[in-house]
């Protein structure tokens, strides 16, 4: 990796952090309406899966995966527009948060019903695949969503067509409140894949590094007609579920285990080991990343509100009247 | 060309793949076997292995490849084995097909086409039987389609198929191969949205689809004597054609609507409330109903016969209403 | 005793799991963390974690393991995060413990209670706001409850428990933390089936459930002086309560149905064809509907509030009812 | 093994081969109206699961698994009743074939939806667990069922809770007429097991011996507090998937081969070799299981249908009248 791409890397991670902790202040001071989901602590995996992904590409984001909607490209101030139920939203403000995706840069927006878009990305990558199209499709699943029938019919289709499709579980250890011993009896998820014929593969979600490897690799895989791929990130959410709730079910300490293994930080302690002058770097990409979400939001708040009889619109593509 | 209901579906598919390379097909024994039905015959052969999936059993995994595809600008046809089964791809259906180009904003469309084989009549029993229009009825983002006859059976599968929102294609497992029609050699289609007016008559009103539409025809060929009367075929069920339905009643003033599925919760309900809100002023007697009884599709012959509607239930309904 | 709606809720299940120790509960964190609602608040530490089970995400698993285990003689009470879930685990609703009993021909009951969160107006958006009881009220062998009041919430959900069949049990959480209520000290139960007279009047009913209770007995009470409005709150949805509702009609001849879910396949068109059908001679004007517009339950304020019912679209409706 | 039960294992096999190939004769008679799933060909799997099986043990068949409503116990009048769709039948004609079960051996009626029962049975064995009865539930499925989404969710909650439950996955190589190669990217189902933390075993389910070998051990796990057990019979069936499917899509050579492998004469050899009179313990139960199934036809024959108004009951425990 070239001194251009590491920087680039960090200013991704940055990025998601700022945007991430800015919703969580406007939660804070009552500004967002619907729940916020935040990914703080988890940004190694989406910078990780996705910065090498071309444009084509399609990712199919989770609940908290705002990051994968901004490397993959969609633009800060219709995301913050979208937060705020404005008409600039993706989803012109018909739902919030990331139900409403970017297909002008390859984004699905997810319904609420976990593990409900893997089915949809192995049909996005069953198109690729059969078309000669040199795509990839990668869904992100919490290790939560792994419990649901979706994820094992998605799998079980896409391995028997070696689809070129990347299963991305970030397994933070919670879905809401519930440990992963609760959940399933395995130490990895990853170990299902064998059981649908493909590759599983684990990894630490917090070390860009290790996740760029990986991903690299199952891409590579998916693209050279190899088939999918399982690739667990292990990882942890700083934040409880959503913002409201106080996380009272974990541990001070293994919190702050976790918060040792921040990736952000991995990565500047990275960048000043290869002795690049951390400390610019730090103020640059702090001025950069604020600036971008401040115009977000500014973009935002200067959005209108849509008005009641748009929630009319965008049901039908060819409506039909009925007389 | 004369064709059965069931050849006319296999038609409508055979001519679509054929013109739109982006047409696709999944389901359950679509391809090796045809169908379980033969309704999918010859499709393999012709289209290959690649447009024409024999899936493993996962209805919800169906569905949501479709969609899947359908946003990379593929057309998939998705059937469901038995439409009852639909239940297993119900998320899918409600939630990620119905909603998709809502929540994006109308940044996307969702052409993917949902069909299988409803209804009862040859003691398919609780699960092989089943009506489930009510439940999609209710959904907004799809449409939902129900032919009656061949023609249409073929000119909507072929719209649906063309149509760029998600549709529910209701084909009625009875009328398979117990109707044979003439049908034009020549390209055709149904348009969505438009019922059709199967006879005109001046004293009343049945509103139809599906397989009871034959007996309404039946009962109102049979009962001309007695009473004039007009029958409507819906053929689409979301959205309604208003249209034709208000004219018919405001000539009338007396409907009676008729349904396979149960009478609780169907479809006719609705029908039935709008009418008496809308047209309140043109009534001349009470929307009345006949529909299956409000249990299961039990299997056995002298329980089917007793829940589900016929000729006779229907011919009682007529009479009643007449004399209002 | 002064209680919300979701603490009478809660108290409902404390108590019938203290009584009845064959009472289990199944969801997603309804042990550590108490529900997303806190409506299983302290039933951990209470019941133990045997009774009180955090489940995996796996809605389809949850209802099913929950007639596994009703089979056995338990009587397992089992919370969807939000209703909306319900898509998830739909088949094993609607043919798995709607058929159990009759498919095997009276052997069994099966003595589920499926719960969860309903209802919009939070900005919860598409997929944390809906209504699903239409579905479910086209399907026999369920029964459907819909409780207004923390009285109702607290009563119903006891009957539901002890009740033989599958009951599918929807808290609005609209109303979850807005109203408190005096409820008695002592035990009480309210039955399954019966509707709740909530204001007697002679010009006009309307019939409503749930949240949209509240509402209508607001605009009863502001229009007092210019209609006397009778308020029926069904309470049940299936079976419906046909004797209070039929006695309403016959005393008013003006019907309004009122319901936050959709209006079309909305179980509003049910009962006014059915009133109609009926009691046709009682009617002085058309049964008329207050409903959700017909599309998804969309998230900005804005939206959200132009797609639901209302007091003042409720008035509106009210008056143009009136003026028949 | 003592002669007895070698004799009495040699009866059942004999008796569900009787009663299937009555059922198959019935139906091209024109006599039966639903469709019919003859298991021809399978019979050691049910008999070789089921028979050591103790009275409150419960079953949960597919839709094949005649043989395990007989092996369990249920009245064989009874269940020829339920395919005529007359009164004595479990379901009373509500529905036909193996959709009413008969509670009162631990026989569960399946719906149609495949895999759907996997939840129930899982449910049940955590009432056994849970209440510390020594009990298990055993759960049928096909090999094409294990696609299905409630297979997932069902093994994964029996994993967790370590309950006491089989899963018989009937490998027959076919779903209706999709072979395996496009349900599944694996050899064997089984191998899913770990990803679920538990045991897979992959057995000869034409073989009775090794079906008895590997269920004992799997039941004994169970009630031993080991947890479930993921067993995979590889099997055949002769028959098409209904009696209307002429099966063109396998080879009459595959169909011989299997039929070289069949589960009753293959017994029927294990007999000889122990040097009992094989010729007449045939001629013995030739006689007895005709007797049975002629039997169990007449009484069916005998039974009535159901009356019309019999459709509106059994629909409620505890009807409210409406008023
Ligand atoms: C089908 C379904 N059931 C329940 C929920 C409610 N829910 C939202 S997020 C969540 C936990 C998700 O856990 P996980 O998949 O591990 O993702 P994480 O939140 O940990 O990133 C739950 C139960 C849902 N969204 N969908
Ligand atoms: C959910 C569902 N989808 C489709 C069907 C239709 N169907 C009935 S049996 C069958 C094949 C079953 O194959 P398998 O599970 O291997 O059992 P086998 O018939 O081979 O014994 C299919 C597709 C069904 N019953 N349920
Ligand atoms: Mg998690
Ligand atoms: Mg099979």
């Amino acid at each position: 990796m070239d001194e251009r791409k590491e920087r680039e890397l960090y200013f991704w991670l940055r990025l998601i952090r700022e945007f991430e902790d800015r919703v969580s202040a406007l939660d804070k001071q009552g500004k967002v309406q619907g729940g916020v989901y935040s990914g703080k602590g988890q940004e190694a995996v989406t910078v990780g899966v996705c910065h090498d992904l071309r444009a084509d590409d399609w990712v199919f984001p989770l609940h908290r995966d705002l990051g994968a909607f901004l490397v993959k490209g969609a633009d800060p101030g219709r995301l913050m527009a979208q937060i705020l139920g404005k008409r600039d939203g993706f989803a012109k403000g018909k739902d919030s948060f990331l139900h409403g995706g970017d297909f002008s840069h390859g984004i699905f927006g997810a319904t609420s019903m976990l593990g409900a878009t893997l089915p949809v990305a192995v049909g996005s990558a069953y198109k690729f695949k059969v078309r000669k199209e040199d795509r990839v499709a990668i869904a992100f699943f919490g290790e939560g969503a792994s419990s649901r029938g979706d994820v094992h019919e998605a799998m079980n289709f896409a391995g028997v067509h070696k689809l070129p499709v990347v299963f991305v579980c970030e397994n933070n250890f919670y879905a809401y409140s519930t440990p992963n011993e609760l959940q399933f009896a395995v130490e990895d998820v990853a170990s299902r894949a064998q059981g649908y014929g493909f590759k599983g593969e684990v990894c630490s979600g917090n070390d860009l590094h290790a996740v760029m490897k990986a991903a690299g690799k199952a891409i590579h895989r998916a693209r050279g007609g190899e088939g999918p791929t399982f690739l667990e990130c292990k990882t942890y959410r700083y934040h409880g579920h959503s913002e409201h709730d106080r996380a009272t079910y974990r541990t001070e300490e293994e919190l702050v285990t976790w918060e040792s293994r921040d990736p952000v930080e991995r990565w500047e302690t990275y960048l000043g080991k290869r002795k690049y002058d951390i400390a610019s770097i730090k103020t640059e990409t702090t001025e950069r990343v604020r600036k971008i979400v401040d115009d977000a939001l500014a973009f935002a708040e200067g959005s209108p509100l849509p008005e009641g009889p748009e929630a009319m619109e965008d049901l039908y593509a060819t409506p039909v009247t009925e007389g | 060309m004369l064709v059965t209901y069931i050849q006319a579906i296999n038609q409508a598919m055979h001519e679509e793949m054929a013109r739109d390379d982006n047409v696709f097909l999944l389901g359950e024994d679509v391809g090796v076997l045809g169908g379980a039905f033969k309704a999918t015959d010859g499709m393999l052969a012709r289209f290959g292995n690649e447009r024409v999936v024999d899936t493993p059993i996962s209805e919800s995994l169906i569905v949501g490849a479709g969609v899947g595809m359908s946003i990379q600008g593929m057309r998939p046809i998705l059937e469901m084995q038995f439409i009852d089964f639909i239940s297993c791809g119900f998320d899918q259906i409600v939630n990620m097909a119905a909603t998709l180009r809502y929540r994006h904003g109308g940044q996307t469309a969702c052409p993917i086409v949902v069909r299988g084989p409803c209804g009862g009549g040859v003691h398919g029993g609780l699960y092989h039987s089943q009506n489930p229009e009510a439940w999609f009825f209710h959904v907004p983002g799809l449409k939902v389609v129900a032919p009656a006859t061949a023609y249409d059976a073929k000119g909507l599968l072929k719209s649906a198929i063309r149509d760029d929102d998600p549709v529910i294609y209701l084909e009625h497992k009875f009328l398979y191969r117990r109707i044979k029609e003439d049908i034009p050699e020549s390209e055709f289609v149904v348009p969505i949205g438009k019922a059709a007016l199967r006879k005109e008559g001046r004293d009343l009103t049945v509103i139809a689809y599906g397989s009871p539409v034959h007996a309404v025809m039946k009962a109102a060929k049979d009962m001309a004597k007695e009473v004039d009367i007009e029958v409507i075929d819906l053929r689409t069920l979301l959205p309604l054609d208003w249209k034709t339905i208000r004219a018919s009643v405001g000539k009338t003033g007396k409907v009676l609507i008729v349904h396979e599925a149960r009478r609780t919760g169907g479809i006719g309900g609705e029908i039935a409330a709008r009418i008496a809100e809308e047209l309140f002023e043109s009534l001349d007697g009470p929307v009345m109903r006949v529909a299956a009884r409000d249990t299961h599709n039990a299997f056995s012959a002298p329980l089917e016969e007793y829940i589900l509607p016929n000729q006779e239930k229907i011919t009682e309904a007529i009479r009643k209403l007449a004399s209002y």
